[in-house]
């Protein structure tokens, strides 16, 4: 199980190169990619911000309860912050398990809790200034399937 | 003496990310009604509650939480990660 | 969209690397793999048999399906057939949309299908012999989630 | 005339992947009588319908479907990809 919190891009290939692979007892293996989009064509930068003491913690713990929950092989969180620009790698998930509803499902449950309750916040700069993005009531309702 | 920490928007208000405060606040809710008390800046970034969250020591926390204990106090507005 | 059956093994990374890159309107990609397992320790090898005139067609048809469920920038499946070893990979699938939701969901949508629709048949052969993975219920009754 | 294939299991029980068959049966189910009373391994290939699917031009179909224009029949336990 890893998290890492970086301002670094990485390369998803090298990430799944390796992951999880070689286990006889690993039958499916999901990854998740965020990816910076510019809805209306307008974005120079997005800049993510966050809390350094709480950020490393609280993803672990998500971790954790995916652990769990899920008979998980392996697990895999990288989240950037700092200044990102459209088409830049935000965060991966990766997952590892004997079934392919325990991967899809701890992976789904990973993104959910990362959108929400990781804390990080995102800022975006364009032409016609800047500003916070809202967090979404549908990121809030997601979680309620996992209660 | 509390480590208080803002971030976003509100850090933005604030005009600061962290600052030492001198208080007997029992809860978030005394120590929100002690800054806003301040200066005009807490009380614009502390108008609406609902728009805001709390950790306490680095774990999310309600305002309604004691702060009996605590040495690390963080306002922000609802997460935006993944 | 792309849609591969073949019994060349696959880079994963490779795959990945080049899928629905430096695309804006891209804000989630989802791969899955499916990679044999061998739980009790005793399988050799397995095979898999398919029905060359109709496979290509079939998954083609699912994925045409995804499309139009879900708002995809892109779709790409890779089914392999033949002999393969414990540890080998068997599939993937990969998803690109705007949203997570869309991407993870047409992948699991993906996913559901091909185990129970697309034409591939597995046998097992190990230290007892060999014999035909049988269909599991749980696996036709996860298509109702999508009826 | 019909090319009717089989795979997996019911591939083995017949004995071989495909053959020609000389046939007025009109539907799916008419065909699998007149196989079963051709040869044993017939008999047995397709002793218990509900374990097998059919094919009819490389599209599921059912057994009660008609067969005609239809080229190609193929019959094969439930699949088991991905």
């Amino acid at each position: 199980m890893t998290v890492r919190v970086q301002t670094e891009d990485f390369d998803l290939s090298a990430e799944l190169a390796d992951f999880a692979k070689g286990r006889t007892d690993v039958g499916a293996r999901v990854s998740f990619t965020g990816v910076v989009r510019d809805v209306e064509g307008g974005l120079d930068r997005m800049e993510i911000e966050h809390y350094p003491g709480m950020t490393q913690k609280a993803i672990a713990a998500m971790v954790e309860q995916a652990t769990l929950r899920w008979e998980l092989a392996d697990c895999l969180v990288i989240h950037r912050h700092g200044p990102l620009r459209p088409g830049d790698q935000i965060m991966m998930v990766a997952t590892a398990a004997p079934h392919r509803v325990a991967a899809f499902e701890s992976a789904e449950f990973l993104m959910d809790y990362l959108k929400s309750r990781a804390p990080f916040w995102k800022k975006e700069f364009g032409a016609d200034g800047s500003c916070w993005v809202d967090a979404k009531d549908e990121d809030e309702d997601a979680l309620s399937r996992w209660e | 003496m509390l480590d208080v920490m803002y971030f976003a928007w509100v850090r933005e208000r604030i005009g600061e990310p962290r600052e030492r405060v001198e208080t007997r606040a029992a809860t978030v809710n005394d120590l929100v009604e002690e800054l806003r008390t301040r200066e005009e800046r807490y009380a614009v970034a502390f108008q609406d509650l609902s728009a805001l969250r709390v950790a306490l020591d680095q774990e999310l926390a309600d305002f309604d939480a004691s702060l009996e204990g605590v040495r690390e106090v963080a306002f922000f507005p609802p997460m935006t990660g993944g």
